[in-house]
């Protein structure tokens, strides 16, 4: 048996010992919501009245015949209420900090998204909502940050470190440490101290319970791959989780390939030989750190992948073998985009079209009575500025302009 | 001697015990030389030195900057070692270690204690090390003789702080207040009462960190904490005044 | 019994004669479609795959406290594939021009939204498209314009006239009359000639039967008013058709108050007195034109409601007096917005967002047990460029001045 | 006379009559007097007055253009009416009107019918009203002797052809190739059998328009049709070389 909050020798909470009650409280409310079947319930339907769930499986005809191979469905996570699986995880924090009494929500955010859906949970519950968000990020996401603002949440550009999500989660644990009596904090993803990774997963894991349901209905069987991108690892631990006992089902994670896995700028941690074993930010996982146990810079097209650890549940699954990553670097996103919008009218997040990087290069190999699932995370809306600049689209860029001048003529 | 029994030793000379603490490499390692040196010619007692490490989750703005600037400035962790052993060699008086587990368990933890204790370390504060994740350090410690100095905070319960004191050894760490390094402490009447918890929880000799930086502050301590510890005051004072500065700073501080 | 086409006086198919035949094979597919059960399931199974169907209804208990008055409940058409209702209509004519054997597609569009759902069709579809769009539009729609190139759709910006949905509506018609033999119009709303208006209205009235549903299940019974915004109308004919028959429901029309009815800028056709009966663009309607029969330039912060006329049957249903009508005005507009986001953490599209400022001045007015809803046609995102102006977001002004240089200094 | 016999009397005197078309008050009804003069001056035999509309569906850029212009320049429906009074008052070739319902209808059908009756005017052609949606607008015709010229298109089957021509009178409009007006049209082996099926269809003379723009376009519909239709190629003439230039163009048109 492995000790409380961990996965193989991954995971653990090393967190300062004035969290302490505050850890023990989050794990027992959150063992008594688990236990209480009413929880679950409450869950479901705040997701399929507040959000759109179940979101769909697409069957995505257009890429399969292109790729001449496997059946490709696309699970439609981008159609969740604020166009991400983040939803998931806060929308049930929410409820638990409604049983904890707590009155105020703090979360770290990379791309932006799970700072808006924090930031919508708040509103939505009345809570008080303070988003840390790497400065870098900031300028990356700025159409995430007008919301977050707008949904009354503060926006605190981190400028500490290399002002990326790593360093919103510390100063989010900073501010936590002063805070706890009355605040929560809405970890995004699988990572931090437990019990985190594993709440954040159980939340998540509606989307691999209904995938699974949607396949069997729509393909007969089950399919013979299930892709996703990893950047903390939550929407690949919800899918995954609905196959994880299939074990004909291979489980294919996609971190973010950068410019390239040789040229250091990237944020692969288990697709490259770069990360090593260690203990940050409250947990143990493989991190992409230097011999001195020094976090390195990452670099990713995608915010919200930009990350140097992992989910101590993927790193175990992955070090047993069960879960299989793969690198897709910042131009193979570009390219994949492209295909998947004008192939099928689908707009994927810049982190999501990692995933579909991979499946387009192995659909092939399969037969046409396979099917493969990919987990499409979120929509690309949120990232037109990064899209149309990575496209160099010249009437955007013309567009921009203008408007600054009109702006900078005030 | 053991750690405990030689600060209970000096303290019986004094109304209350001095620990600094310095981040290594900031803002260079000759500064920190310098900044040691005036410490104990001022009658400091106890010194951490702080390892940096690029994501120091408990630490205030202050210190952040140390942690990143000594990094961005080559620091390594072989050169905090090979300083830390001149300093031990150098001055008398017990020399800790504070930094964050990652550098440890990177290190090899055991190869870390073991050379610690060959460089003449008297113990650790590892903030992000609850004894729940520390058996194996816990242990190791007992072997080498080093103190693994524990943590009470205000939100500890009494019962969690026998459980504390029962990993300990040297001191306890009494975090003054809620929150992060380098913001400062009220000492009311809850102060007051969080520190008689700690007392009643253990009789290693209670040292009291997190915002106190003056005069003032190491009186209230006095006589209800056996170390007051200062840790970003000095870090501003050198930033603003220069090394010179930090003597008489530090010989206001008592008596 | 009224002619074909007719809704009381209004409707028509007032059509150049080349275009006769390509409308009687329209009329043909349709009817057929419409005879044919298995056409519908075909259109619910497409719907519920591609898009999110059935879209839920959100209970906003927030905005009904702060209203202390009726429960205000929330139709989710922005949680549809492409964030608006116009998925419904466009998917419903990709099937029957799959079925006509037609090999491209064109539309007008205002707002972008209906361009986007068009060109996310043709994708899915493989059609060709091509999209016309009002220049004042593609400048206030930038993001949208990108998308729909993205998407493969050329888009045309239209520079006759006043720029904007109509002048964007006689220039596809001219596109049409030359290519009718491989191209079908895909008009975007219940306007146009006969069987436009009936055709869109039935591909929309999804929206209505679900609501119906939904309403009874999570109220007990049926609401006492229905609130959709107004823009040719397919969004409000969409909910309004699944409550025509429950006299006890008042259904209300909310149209584009613009700068203010009295100013005459504004683009509200049946709320306010400056319209009069007139035949444009194919139909015979309520049209705010001048005392010549000239169209009248209109105004509307949201472009999608800024349009001359309105649907034939909505005009029918206002004159037989089945359906209120009321306007609002831009300021109120953002006024509503924001309180929206902020209570409940939903961000409606500017048209969408009329529909709940009727219904926020009147949700006092109603005791607790009774339900009103409110249609939200679409999603906000795509407006940011217009609501982060409005707002006068001085952050964003910053970073679209910053981006502006960046982009110059190349 | 009704406006088919004179048409079919004057036709009995060309091989070909020319029917000309002009936007009204664009550029300025003073230069529309002067090109109606030119036209009339050079043997021009119909006239069609187009009323601008903001709406212009059916019409191509050029006339777009005129259309809007026209409009923008403070053109009223009241001002056509009295422009087209003075000219067929001035010139005993037919007039007829060319525009979209809407006019008709806003300004009330009967009265705008009765209106047109007492100028002179001998005939309508309304591109956006088919005969299904025409009904009292043909009575009205019928009533007040004006010829509601009915439209046939490539697209129009011969059943349909024959349908419109129970409604028409004076003359059909024979579209001669798909899309709006301006662009150039082939006149090809189907275009002939086009013009075959519409001659089948109906005994009223029949006028040919769209792109038709000089000698050889009039040349190839001799002997073909009854009416070569010039529209957009007059008004593009009067925008390059001024009004003056109408008369020789119209001159060499024929013969
Ligand atoms: C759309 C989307 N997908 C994926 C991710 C990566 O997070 P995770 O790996 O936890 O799913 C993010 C994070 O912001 C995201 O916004
Ligand atoms: C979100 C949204 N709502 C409403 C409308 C208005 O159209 P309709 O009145 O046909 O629903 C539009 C048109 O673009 C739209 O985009």
């Amino acid at each position: 048996m492995n000790k409380p909050g961990y996965f193989g020798q991954w995971g653990g909470a090393y967190i300062p010992e004035v969290l302490y009650e505050t850890f023990r409280e989050l794990r027992e409310v959150y063992a008594k919501a688990k236990a209480d079947q009413a929880f679950w319930q409450e869950y479901l339907a705040l997701m399929s009245s507040y959000s759109c769930r179940p979101t769909p499986l697409t069957r995505a005809d257009n890429l399969s015949r292109h790729f001449g191979g496997a059946q490709i469905f696309i699970k439609r996570e981008d159609l969740n209420h604020t166009g991400a699986h983040k939803a998931n995880n806060v929308m049930g924090q929410g409820l638990l900090v409604k049983r904890m009494g707590k009155t105020r929500v703090i979360a770290e955010t990379g791309a932006g998204q799970h700072g808006v859906a924090c930031a919508t949970m708040a509103a939505k519950f009345g809570f008080a909502c303070t988003i840390y968000m790497g400065e870098e990020d900031v300028h990356r996401q700025r159409p995430n940050v007008f919301w977050m603002e707008k949904l009354g949440a503060t926006v605190v550009p981190v400028t500490t470190g290399s002002r990326t999500l790593k360093d919103a989660i510390n100063e989010a644990f900073r501010d936590w440490v002063s805070n706890m009596d009355t605040t929560h904090y809405v970890m995004g993803t699988v990572c931090g101290p437990h019990p985190f990774p594993e709440m954040v997963a159980w939340f998540q894991s509606i989307i691999g319970q209904e995938a699974r349901k949607q396949i069997l209905t729509s393909h007969g069987k089950l399919p013979a791959r299930v892709y996703a991108c990893v950047g903390g690892g939550s929407n690949a631990m919800g899918i995954f989780q609905g196959f994880l006992d299939d074990t004909e089902v291979e489980l294919i994670g996609v971190e973010a390939g950068g410019k390239g896995l040789d040229t250091g700028q990237h944020a692969a941690r288990l697709a490259s030989q770069d990360a090593s074993p260690g203990v940050a930010q409250g947990y143990k996982t493989m991190f992409l750190q230097d011999s001195d146990g020094q976090m390195r810079d990452t670099h990713s097209v995608a915010a919200g992948l930009d990350y140097i650890g992992v989910s101590p549940l993927l790193t175990d699954l992955w070090e047993k073998g069960r879960v299989r990553f793969a690198a897709a670097t910042d131009q193979e996103v570009m390219a994949a985009l492209d295909l998947t919008i004008k192939k099928e009218g689908i707009i994927p997040a810049l982190e999501s079209t990692h995933a579909f990087v991979q499946a387009f290069k192995e659909a092939g190999e399969l037969s046409r009575d396979q099917a493969i699932i990919i987990n499409q995370s979120g929509r690309g809306d949120k990232d037109i500025f990064t899209i149309a600049h990575a496209f160099d689209d010249p009437s955007w860029k013309e567009f921009i302009r203008k408007k600054g001048e009109e702006y900078a003529a005030r | 001697m053991q750690l405990a029994d030689q600060l209970r030793q000096t303290r019986s000379k004094k109304d209350i015990l001095l620990m600094t603490h310095l981040v290594l490499g900031y803002p260079s390692f000759a500064v920190n030389r310098e900044v040691i040196h005036q410490m104990v010619a001022n009658g400091v007692d106890v010194i951490e030195l702080q390892i940096p490490f690029s994501e120091p989750m408990a630490d205030g703005p202050m210190i952040i900057k140390a942690n990143q600037e000594s990094i961005a400035n080559g620091t390594k962790v072989a050169d905090c070692l090979a300083f830390a052993a001149e300093m031990a060699a150098q001055y008398d008086i017990p020399f800790l270690f504070m930094t964050y587990y990652n550098i440890l368990f990177k290190y090899g933890l055991k190869d870390f204690l073991h050379k610690a204790k060959e460089i003449g370390i008297r113990g650790f504060i590892i903030p992000d090390l609850p004894p729940e994740e520390g058996e194996e350090y816990l242990r190791l410690a007992r072997e080498f003789d080093l103190a693994p100095i524990q943590i009470f905070a205000p939100t500890s319960t009494e019962e969690r702080m026998r459980t504390l004191a029962g990993h300990g050894a040297g001191f306890i760490y009494c975090v003054a207040r809620r929150g992060v390094t380098g913001s400062k402490t009220e000492f009311d009447a809850s102060f007051d009462e969080y520190l008689a918890r700690c007392r009643r929880a253990t009789d290693l000799p209670l040292a009291v960190g997190f915002g106190i930086s003056n005069r003032a502050d190491v009186q209230i301590l006095t006589g209800k904490a056996d170390l007051a510890v200062i840790g970003t005051a000095t870090i501003r004072l050198v930033e603003e005044k220069g090394a010179e500065a930090v003597g008489p700073f530090i010989a206001g501080l008592r008596g």
